[in-house]
């Protein structure tokens, strides 16, 4: 699946987009696994209350299944307008 | 029903003008102007960084959300990104109802969610410093209102 | 700060990206045109009729109102009287603020004090009668918001 | 003192201004006054809680003194925006 990152997501882990492969059955899973990656991971998963999530480009929670799902994306919440 | 996410600027009262000759039928149009602040006068410029796959789907939603709600005749949003200058236009917004009331709501609550909902993050560079915009409990605390 | 009574007409478009282009410091615009509605067809032209000597001083006192509730940059009421075929634009009125809160808030209190409590009557002319428009309970209602 | 009628007021009673002299002491007294004149002010005045009034290009209410008033505005509850 593709995994992206926006804002200091993105500029902790340092990359916009990677693809990963996964047995993750939900997003608080694939974050554990990427968490355990590397040090910038855990940084940027450090603390899920700053964080949001999109799966399938639709806002999500971290309890979201991963079954069938093509992206998922990680960013802080938002500050448009 | 219109959405448009766009690197380059726009002319809000050609926009307005249009968006009010289009809207048949309208008693009420309100629009909504977004300026980037030079707060203290030490910002060169925003960034707005935006998920291009997730952008145009969330705002047509909240749009959609504005429309079940009330009974617009028409609304608009127009949201940049990249990079803006001090007292540069940011996005708009604008719906047309038959009174007053509807349009008021309807350009507050796509206001409201925009800001909250829709992926958009702002970063200010200044000479000494490069900050991402922290979001506030008050923009959170304002979907409540809806 | 600025309201204008006009027997003509104006260019809303024009009139808001001037407003914005003066409001220095404004990270926030609201702007709401009104316009003759043709409410089953059947309209052939609307009257507005004022009261010169207390319109202007009418609109004015609203507006110090508002500013004295929001911390606004500006604000602007033009208001039109005399004959109007339908889809004109009858009047705007426009709020510069920093935040988006007090733009809208603003804009929405001119618009029901102006409704209520600026000397403006209409006058509704068909091929086959000549009304003049009965004030709304809601419009009275509404003021209560504030 | 200058009296302006407005709106229906001004259709019903004929005539858009006119000078009154007048002892009365409130905008009461000035109505009851125009209305025993003659049938076309009491038309006009006929319900007084469908007429708005200004003194001196202010919105008082009909308890409103006239010492030293120059302009009494009569009409209906306005309909602007």
């Amino acid at each position: 699946m593709d995994v992206l990152y926006f804002a200091w997501v993105r500029e902790r882990i340092g990359l916009p987009k990677e693809r990963v492969e996964t047995s993750a059955a939900t997003v608080a899973e694939l974050v554990a696994e990427l968490t355990a990656r590397e040090e910038r991971y855990a940084l940027a998963f450090a603390d899920l209350s700053a964080l949001r999530v999109a799966v399938d480009q639709e806002l999500a929670d971290f309890e979201a299944p991963l079954a069938g799902v093509k992206e998922v994306a990680f960013f802080p919440p938002m500050t448009g307008g | 029903m219109s959405v448009r996410v766009q690197e380059g600027g726009f002319d809000a009262g050609a926009e307005l003008n249009r968006f009010t000759e289009a809207a048949s039928g309208a008693g009420a149009i309100v629009s909504f102007t977004g300026i980037v602040r030079d707060l203290d006068g030490s910002l060169d410029h925003m960034m707005i960084e935006h998920y291009p796959g997730m952008t145009q789907k969330a705002l047509e939603g909240i749009e959609a959300e504005a429309r079940a709600r009330w009974n617009l005749i028409d609304s608009l949003v127009i949201h940049r990104h990249g990079t803006l200058a001090p007292d540069e236009q940011i996005m708009m917004v604008a719906c047309a109802g038959k009174h007053r009331a509807e349009a008021f709501a309807a350009a507050d609550f796509l206001m409201d969610y925009l800001k909250s909902r829709a992926p958009f993050w702002k970063k200010e560079v200044t000479s000494k410093s490069a900050d991402w915009v922290e979001s506030k409990q008050s923009d959170e605390d304002a979907l409540k209102r809806w």
